[in-house]
């Protein structure tokens, strides 16, 4: 059935997701990350409630998406702090406390 | 059972008085220094007083039971309750921490260490007389372990603050020496309780069950436990905290942890580990017994390496206290009153030993041997309490050190059936031997501090060796410092000779009470 | 059977208060010495009319009892063995073992009782005089007070722990006493050097206490129903109680290593001269009857421990009479070679105690006793005469060749005493030494010591040998140094240890006119202690029969089987078949100490004595005089070389020529045995001997203590600074030390943080899946 | 047309028990209200704003307290997805009571700071208020959805000062890692739900059970992860000292005691009523996290000259205090004591950490510094304050008879109750890092008591009021909870969950 190329879907996203937040210097690009591994996520709800023929999954992946948006709003301004204040937005040198 | 109970009340009373008065001096303004005195020394009197009140209500026909016993809900959702009771080990020690108390606050009358502040100085005083008292009293493990670390901080400040140079290492050394044994005590604690079913932390329960549980399982608890009060005692390998501690401390907070914190430790010994894991105990004695003697010869070696009378007297507890423990590990009655009657003793002499080191170092400004010399010519009445202390802690006959130290070398040579008799008679010729030492350190001491002449700098002037009877008087012209005992060092210091040749005569007054009482812990470790 | 056949023939011994309130002879002195402490320095006499009222009124209550205690001893049967007095309270109880306190009373303690009391009130009386002015006068009073309270009540000593009491507080007191003089480090390091080595000695006793306690208690408990510590009942057990070999003998040996301390034996005799750095009178105390004769009395007091424990008369040789006989010969031979008077008398004092020993060890209890009874007189009256000398005629010097000479014409009553303590010394008939001191020599031979006895012949010559070499120097001769009036300055040192303690008025006397004789506080002690010295030996004098031995009637105790109970136990027999020998033993004459017996109880060994032969007693003599008359005639060759009178004499008078030659030929025979025997094998053996001691022995001594000091320092700075604490302080540094390891996690860097946290998540999913699926 | 379609899925209003939802009710009330009136207010009158915010939490307390009284037994909303049960009560307590005194700890310092007052208070009212729904949640959906509800805002204030660059990248670093996580959290979620087909706990804890597929272990790890992020247990820490550090202090309070606390609800939830099955994946695993979390909290502590630094890496050890029990919930019968436990250490570790922030505030406010040399002396010139940081730090050192040792106790307690040899040496590992973590208390209180005030200046430290009250509660307090243990005990031994294992 259907179900594993989804899953198989979902796994790839979250791993791309995680190569970009780990590789990623550029806030803005992690933050683009994120949205991909909660995607995969929403995938994997999908797909099982497509499978299970339960509504949580759908109704999991609406609260997702709605707390994502909030989340990315929440993350572009404080990005934009960022930038107000340093004129870059690049997070390596967000390195001022450390040890 | 009606009959112990009676009175119930003397021991929290004579417990918490001290907080009270803590109360009361936390409203009294810095600046009244001498009320601050005042209060404390009132508090502290008022505490013994209970504690002699303590004294006469005692049963003594019935020493070996617990006494005055009190029991109410503390902590019910661990099981722990708030039970005390009092036996004819625990008074003596009980009754020589409210003493020791008073007799520092009347010291401290006149002797605040720097950097003064006498509130919190002798607030902090009180508050370890509570810790202390309710060591002795407790009979719940958890109360117990309470006590136990609330003489901690108190102790850990007035060598930190009111300590000498190298203060602030010595009491971290200190804290986190004795707080390490602790930790692990308390697990050791908690093992026990739910070996034994998990039903009480009331210590007369666990010693009750305690036997029951597996050998292997008693050893590794026995293990946490010794940790926890060899540190505290200390025994050997455990002890290096001790010296520096006792020489950074002020004059009081070293009479205090010489005369009854030590006793901490091998009052757990005697109260709770061993009578709680038998077969346990059985398996440590010999190790007990080897790390005691190594203490004993080790102290020794240490005094005579000194070249600082504390730091050689803070030595010497370390070998007094192995004497302790060996009476301890022959886990027979006869050794372990003589543990008891040494735990007195030594509180008692080195208590009065560090007195005598404090207003030495007031009165020359330091205590380095080699510089001192010919006290008895400046200071006779001090040099000769000096002389005095010295004999009696070297355990000469007839003063109370050597019903400490002779019972427990005799009581080496039969341990209790079970125990090798040959280790332990190898271990009284050692011990022996360390009488000899402790002879050799101590007037090694008296012999270059308190004979010849004084040093020129501290105005023994060389110039009239055919001296005459006047000497002193002049010496004391050019140096105001060096003056003989003051009134408050005779009060505080009075209390402590009288008991000394008390119980050196009349060492019954001690061994009645602790007999039964130990008899009653023995009969667990079926001796 | 024999139970009541010996009830009937025992006698109901009568007692007396004195008797049973002996145990109060010690706490006089003893409230004596707390109030000279506290109130002394106010009374009139500075607290010395306390120490000497004690000190008498302990002396006749000693007297009293001993009265009481020969009235007993004639009240009784013969052959019955008379209960001591004993009485005992609990002093304190611990795990079962009950501890008493109390006395023990008879023939021996009685003896060293009087003893003690008696020259301790005489020394006191001396010592007014003697220390008059010093600064610390109370405060010697006192320790000399406490000092005799200390032996007395060893003395009436009930059991071992208040024996041992006693025996410390001697030890302290000697501290104090020795170290009177402080501000001298000579004297401080002595008085520590003296108490150190005791001490170490008392590891022996505490041992061998604990030894003996644990062995015997059981026994005693349930056959005397005393306690292990009991004398009694140790001395019981040791003869009946069959012990187990192996603890008595080292219970003994423990025991008699504690005596070899106290009584300055071989090898741990050098403390001993150094004491002599304290006062003369408490030299004078501490070597004639208290301190020094402890070990020996412990040796007596414990005998039959001792006899069973080290095979006495079991064997041709045990370790008592060794250590014994070599003390004789050794300490006699340095004392030879000594300057300073009171070393010579230190050593001679060793030496004594050597005979002592070898008395013991060798079976003759009661002469060895008697030696003690007698010595502490002639020794006190030696010790006090030299005092009287430093004190009035050489300011406080002991230097025999330099502040001496000529003496006796200044000094006649200290000369006279000297003279006859000399001879008592020495043993020279009729005087006490003669009795006592030949007695043991006599003993020791006939009890088969042949050797010993040899040694004890040796120790007699050489005694009065040094004995008259001392006395020649001092007392003959021409005046030298302080004796001459000289200034001071010569001798500062003798000065500095000395000069600030005594009342200037007193010494400036001597300055103004030179040595004299001192006055009544000083010389009527030694005349007392003079007659003594010359009649202190009737007492038990063996030569005049029977009749005459009132010690060995009044002393020693009967070594009968006491029939007060009946034991099961039946007992081997050394040599003799057991069966035969429980048969005979059980006779009321059965043999104590030779083999348990079957019933009844052996309180004392049973020793013989040597029938005294006049011929043995003239060869003793002779050998005595000898040494005096070889010593003499070398003194004055050596001493005072006088050879150029005798050529002006020539040169005047032809007639004398041969005379001369007679002279002259003497003189090559004094050479040859000046030059040829002195030097050439006396001295070098006497140095040598010396000189081992010095460097040998005391050194060990000495150095004992220092490398103890090395060894302490050598651990303390690398074992207890390095490893122990050194490992608690580097647990510090390795948790500092991994938070630097742990702080490049913390890079500040958000993209790490979030590689690390996945990485750990993925990490732990791997594990866990491959371990739990 | 609507009706039909409601009519076809045969939709019904779900009955609500108002009484049980009271206090969420009133703070949402109490948002609104501060939001409102932000509008309204003059500027110089704002402080109203922290009254109301106050008087809201306070009032949210009635309810709960009427609840507790309430003998109706454990309520339950949304077909059990909601439930009101003791432990809810009791940690919405907590939670209420710790955000009055995080309140009176901020009061002033808002105040005194140049940035918008209201926002504050509602960015803080909406993270309580999630922290509340997190202790009632029952399900995944909701339990996510709490979660989020009290990061969200909890990011933007840790960010609060906005102008300051250390305070921006606080809140950019707490927010990139938190979201990370908790989509990771939310990945593990998916496959749960794909397990179990259903995203109600109860539901879970009968299918995650027996057999442990590989799907069903990475789910149970990554939803350990993401709630081992918020009480950041090592290695999943390295956001907390940052973010703590950058920070305003209140907000460090705040999240170090709040938010952890919030962390620790939602594992505990999941553990005991979701996947109690997957013991044998996440014992093992949080033992290690456990094991972890004290050490490196500890040593890295001990080497911090900052004190909120230090602090924060304190936390972090204390963190691992409060998890080492849950090494061994799952063994013989230890699961309730080891829950009592928990709860027992959140409730003195709030008071405690609170009162250390209180005495940093005050310091601060006169050496404007967060250094640890800035406490020099202080008990010479303050002794107050002084004698109660020590109180502070020796309870946080768990020394008795101060609140922190009866959670210290109780930790042990519970791991050795089980009495595994893992929880044994667990136990030793944590007796042996007690010991450490007073090397760095020692070392505050050695600054106080025997060091020289720094550049001598030993004028008096004005403390406001708000904060002498907030210093009054929780010193207070640990001393109460250090001497009668029993109380902080018994709250623990009441929060029991309605519906879980050993519960």
């Amino acid at each position: 059935m259907l179900v594993n190329q989804f899953l198989i879907l979902a796994a790839v996203l979250f791993c791309i997701g995680v190569y970009g937040v780990i590789a990623r210097r550029n806030a803005v690009m992690v933050l683009m990350s994120i949205e991909l591994i909660l995607n995969s996520v929403n995938i994997n709800f999908l797909a099982f409630a497509l499978r299970n023929g339960s509504v949580d999954g759908h109704v999991f992946a609406l609260y997702i998406i709605a707390v994502a948006a909030a989340e990315v709003g929440v993350g572009l301004a404080l990005v934009l702090l960022v930038y107000r204040n340093r004129k870059s937005i690049a997070l390596d040198e967000l390195s001022e406390m450390k040890g | 059972m009606d009959i112990l109970r009676d009175h119930n009340w003397v021991l929290s009373v004579g417990t918490f008085l001290p907080l009270a008065g803590v109360l009361v001096m936390l409203f009294i303004p810095k600046a009244e220094e001498q009320l601050q005195k005042a209060v404390a020394l009132i508090t502290a009197l008022a505490t013994l007083g209970v504690g002699v009140y303590t004294l006469t209500l005692f049963n003594y026909d019935r020493a070996g039971e617990m006494q005055f016993v009190a029991q109410t809900n503390w902590i019910s959702v661990i099981k722990s309750t708030y039970y005390i009771g009092i036996d004819g080990i625990s008074l003596p020690l009980y009754i020589l921490s409210m003493v020791i108390t008073v007799l520092v606050m009347i010291y401290s009358w006149d002797h605040i260490p720097s950097p003064g502040n006498p509130k919190a100085f002798l607030m902090l005083m009180l508050v370890l007389q509570t810790g202390m008292a309710g060591t002795f009293i407790s009979q719940d493990l958890i109360l117990f372990f309470v006590f136990f670390e609330l003489v901690l901080l108190p102790m850990y400040f007035m060598i930190g603050v009111w300590g000498g140079e190298n203060r602030q290492y010595a009491s971290l050394k200190f804290f986190l020496y004795t707080m390490f044994g602790s930790a692990l005590m308390l697990v050791a604690f908690l093992a026990l309780f739910f070996k034994t079913g998990a039903e009480s932390f009331a210590i007369p329960y666990l010693v009750e069950n305690g036997g029951a549980i597996a050998k292997n399982t008693q050893v590794w608890i026995f293990a946490g436990m010794f940790i926890g009060f060899a540190v505290k005692v200390p025994m050997f390998p455990f002890h290096t905290w001790l010296p520096d501690a006792h020489t950074q401390a002020p004059t009081q907070g070293s009479v205090i942890l010489a005369a009854v914190l030590l006793k901490l430790g091998t009052y757990g010994f005697i109260r709770i580990a061993i009578p709680m894991l038998p077969d346990a105990a059985m398996e440590w004695a010999p190790y007990i017994g080897l790390l005691s003697v190594i203490g004993i010869i080790y102290g020794a070696l240490g005094c005579l390496a000194q070249t600082d009378m504390k730091r050689l007297i803070a030595f010497s507890s370390v070998a007094h206290m192995g004497f302790v423990m060996l009476g301890i590990s022959t886990l027979t009655s006869f050794g372990m009153n003589a543990a008891v009657f040494g735990m007195v003793a030594h509180g008692l002499i080195t208590g009065m030993l560090f007195f005598v080191a404090g207003s030495v170092k007031e009165r020359y400004h330091t205590l380095e041997i080699a510089r001192l010399s010919g006290m008895l010519k400046q200071v006779p009445h001090l040099a000769w309490i000096l002389g005095f202390c010295v004999m009696a802690s070297l355990g000469l006959p007839g003063l109370a050190g050597f019903w400490g130290e002779f019972p427990a070398i005799l009581s080496a040579y039969s341990p209790m059936e079970g125990l090798s008799e040959t280790t332990f008679r190898i271990y009284m010729v050692i011990a022996a031997m360390g009488t000899v030492l402790a002879a050799a350190y101590l007037l090694w001491l008296f012999q270059r501090t308190a004979f010849g002449e004084p040093t020129a700098e501290f105005g023994g002037s060389t110039s009239d060796a055919h001296g005459h009877d006047d000497h002193s008087d002049h010496d004391d012209a050019h140096h105001s410092d060096i003056h003989d005992v003051t009134i408050y060092e005779w009060v505080a210091w009075t209390p402590l000779l009288i008991g000394i040749v008390l119980f050196g005569v009349m060492p019954n007054l001690l061994f009645k009470l602790i007999d039964p009482a130990v008899a009653a812990i023995v009969t667990q470790i079926g001796g | 059977m024999f139970a009541e056949a010996s009830t009937v023939a025992d006698k109901a011994l009568s007692s007396g208060w004195f008797l049973e309130h002996a145990f109060i002879i010690p706490i006089i002195p003893a409230v004596a010495f707390a109030l000279i402490i506290f109130f002394g320095k106010k009374l009139p006499m500075k607290g010395s009319e306390l120490g000497i009222l004690s000190m008498l009124a302990s002396l006749v209550f000693s007297v009293g009892a001993a009265l009481q205690w020969i009235s007993r001893v004639n009240g009784a049967a013969k052959e019955q063995y008379v209960e001591p007095v004993i009485r005992s309270w609990t002093w304190w109880d611990s795990g079962g073992f009950e501890f008493g306190i109390g006395q023990h009373i008879d023939g021996l303690s009685l003896t060293i009782l009087v003893v003690v009391a008696f020259i301790s009130s005489l020394v006191q009386i001396y010592s007014l005089e003697y220390l008059r002015g010093d600064r610390r006068y109370t405060h010697f009073f006192a320790s000399l007070t406490l000092f005799s309270a200390g032996m007395l009540n060893m003395v009436v000593a009930e059991n071992m722990i208040q024996l041992i009491l006693g025996w410390e507080i001697m030890g302290l007191c000697s501290f104090m006493l020795i170290g009177h003089w402080w501000e001298e480090g000579a004297n401080s390091r002595a008085a520590l050097k003296a108490f150190f080595t005791t001490r170490t000695g008392d590891i022996g006793l505490l041992v061998g206490t604990s030894v003996l306690f644990f062995s015997a208690n059981s026994w005693t408990q349930e056959n005397l129903g005393v306690s292990g510590f009991s004398i009694r009942g140790l001395s019981a057990w040791a003869l009946t109680g069959d012990p187990s070999h192996a603890a008595i003998t080292v219970g003994a040996v423990a025991l008699f290593i504690a005596c070899i301390g106290k009584s300055g034996q071989f090898p741990l005799h050098t403390w001993l001269p150094d004491a002599m750095a304290g006062p003369t009178p408490v030299s004078s105390l501490l070597h004639s009857s208290t301190m020094v004769v402890a070990g020996v009395f412990l040796v007596g007091r414990l005998y039959p421990v001792f006899f069973e424990g080290m095979n006495i008369l079991g064997s041709g040789v045990n370790l008592i009479t060794v250590i014994g006989g070599i003390t004789i010969v050794v300490a006699a031979a340095l004392a030879f070679v000594q300057t300073d008077i009171k070393k010579v008398l230190a050593y001679s004092t060793v030496s004594q105690l050597g005979y002592m020993m070898m008395g013991l060890g060798a079976g003759a209890w009661l002469p060895a006793v008697f030696h003690i009874f007698t010595h502490a007189f002639f020794k006190a009256c030696l010790f006090l005469a030299a005092g009287s000398i430093s004190h009035s005629a050489s300011h406080h010097s002991f230097e025999m060749k330099k502040d001496m000479g000529g003496l006796r014409k200044f000094m006649p009553i200290t000369f006279t005493t000297w003279v006859i303590s000399t001879l008592a010394l020495c043993g020279v008939f009729p005087f006490a030494g003669f009795f006592s001191k030949d007695e043991i020599i006599d003993n020791v031979g006939h009890n088969g010591y042949t050797v010993f006895m040899v040694v004890g012949l040796v120790g007699a010559f050489m005694t009065a040998a040094y004995m008259t070499r001392a006395t020649y120097l001092t007392f003959f001769g021409e005046p030298r140094g302080a004796s001459a009036g000289e200034s001071h300055d010569d001798h500062g040192d003798a000065h500095a240890t000395h000069d600030p303690h005594d009342a200037h008025d007193s010494h400036d006397a001597h300055a103004s006119h030179g040595p004299h004789e001192s006055n009544l506080l000083i010389t009527v002690p030694l005349m007392i202690l003079a007659t003594l010295a010359l009649s202190a030996g009737l007492f038990n004098a063996t030569p005049f029969g029977k009749s005459w031995e009132r010690m060995a009637k009044w002393v020693e105790p009967s070594s009968v089987v006491v029939e007060d109970m009946a034991r099961a136990s039946v007992g081997e027999t050394r040599g003799a078949p057991s069966a035969i020998a429980a048969e005979e033993s059980a006779h009321k004459d059965s043999v104590c100490g030779t083999s348990t017996p079957a019933t009844g109880i052996c309180y004392a060994p049973q020793l013989q004595h040597a029938p005294f032969k006049w011929a043995k007693g003239a060869m003793s003599v002779f050998i005595v005089l000898m040494g005096m008359l070889i010593s003499w005639l070398i003194s004055v060759q050596m001493y005072t070389k006088k050879s150029g009178f005798f050529v002006g004499l020539t040169s005047r008078n032809k007639v004398l020529a041969l005379g001369y030659r007679f002279l002259v030929n003497k003189y090559y025979l004094d050479h040859l045995y000046e030059k040829v025997i002195v030097h050439g094998i006396a001295h070098p053996i006497a140095k040598a001997a010396y000189w081992v001691n010095q460097n040998i022995l005391d050194g060990i001594v000495n150095s004992a203590g220092l490398v103890t000091r090395r060894v302490a320092g050598w651990v303390y700075r690398n074992v207890d600074q390095r490893v122990v604490d050194g490992a608690v302080n580097g647990s510090g540094a390795v948790a500092r030390g991994t938070g630097n390891v742990l702080r490049p996690v913390q890079s500040g860097k958000v993209s790490q943080y979030g590689a690390l946290l996945f990485a750990a998540a993925a990490v732990a999913g791997l594990v866990l899946i491959i371990v739990n699926t | 047309m609507l009706s039909t379609l409601f009519a076809a899925a045969d939709w019904a209003a779900p009955t609500i028990d108002y009484h049980a939802i009271a206090p969420e009710i009133i703070v949402a009330a109490g948002i609104c209200v501060v939001l409102l009136a932000d509008l309204f207010i003059a500027d110089r009158s704002k402080w109203l704003l922290s009254t109301v915010a106050g008087f809201t939490l306070l009032g949210a307390f009635i309810p709960v307290l009427t609840l507790a009284l309430s003998d109706g037994g454990p309520r339950s909303l949304f077909d059990g997805r909601y439930a009101i049960d003791d432990f809810s009560l009791v940690l919405k307590g907590l939670f209420l009571l710790s955000a009055y005194v995080i309140v009176l700890l901020s009061t002033t310092h808002i105040e005194e700071g140049d940035y918008y007052q209201g926002e504050y208070w509602v960015l803080m009212l909406s993270s309580i208020l999630g922290m509340m729904m997190m202790t009632s949640s029952r399900d995944l959906i909701s339990i996510f959805v709490a979660l989020e509800f009290l990061s969200i805002p909890a990011y933007m204030l840790a960010a609060w000062r906005k102008r300051d660059a250390k305070s921006n990248e606080a809140g950019v670093k707490y927010f990139l890692l938190g979201v990370f996580a908790s989509a990771v959290m939310l990945y593990g979620m998916s496959l749960l739900y794909g397990v179990a087909n259903s995203t109600l706990l109860s539901d879970l804890a009968s299918e995650i059970s027996g057999d442990l597929t590989a799907i069903r272990v990475l789910a149970v790890v990554f939803v350990v992860v993401g709630f081992a992020f918020k009480v950041s247990a090592v290695p999943f820490h390295t956001w907390a000292p940052d973010t703590y550090e950058g920070a305003p202090t209140p907000v460090t309070a705040f999240l170090s005691v709040a938010s952890k606390a919030a962390g620790f609800v939602a594992l505990v939830t999941v553990l005991y009523v979701a996947v109690p099955g997957a013991a044998d994946v996440w014992q093992p695993l949080i033992w290690v996290l456990a094991a972890l979390t004290m050490t490196v909290g500890n040593v890295m502590a001990l080497r911090q000259t900052n004190i909120v630094r230090m602090l924060a890496y304190s936390s972090i050890a204390q963190g691992g205090f409060i998890l080492m029990p849950l090494a061994v919930a799952a063994e013989g019968n230890s699961s309730a004591a080891v829950l009592r436990s928990v709860v027992t250490y959140l409730i003195v570790y709030a008071a405690t950490n609170l009162g250390m922030f209180g005495i940093i505030l005050a310091v601060s406010r006169k050496t404007r510094s967060g250094e640890l040399a800035s406490f020099g002396g202080l008990f010479s010139y303050a002794p107050g304050l002084g004698a109660l940081a020590t109180i502070f730090l020796a309870s946080l050192a768990g020394i008795p008879p101060l609140a922190g040792w009866i959670g210290k106790f109780s930790a042990f307690q519970a791991v050795l109750e089980a009495g595994t040899t893992w929880g044994y040496v667990l136990a030793v590992i944590g007796a042996v890092n007690s010991v450490i973590a007073f090397g760095y208390y020692g070392n505050v209180m050695r600054e106080m008591w025997m060091r020289p005030v720094p550049n001598g200046d030993t004028s008096a430290i004005a403390t406001p009021a708000p904060l002498k009250l907030a210093l009054g509660i929780t010193g207070l307090a640990t001393l109460a909870l250090g001497i009668l243990p029993g109380v902080a005990l018994h709250f623990g031994d009441i929060a029991v969950f309605s519906s879980a294992f050993g519960g």
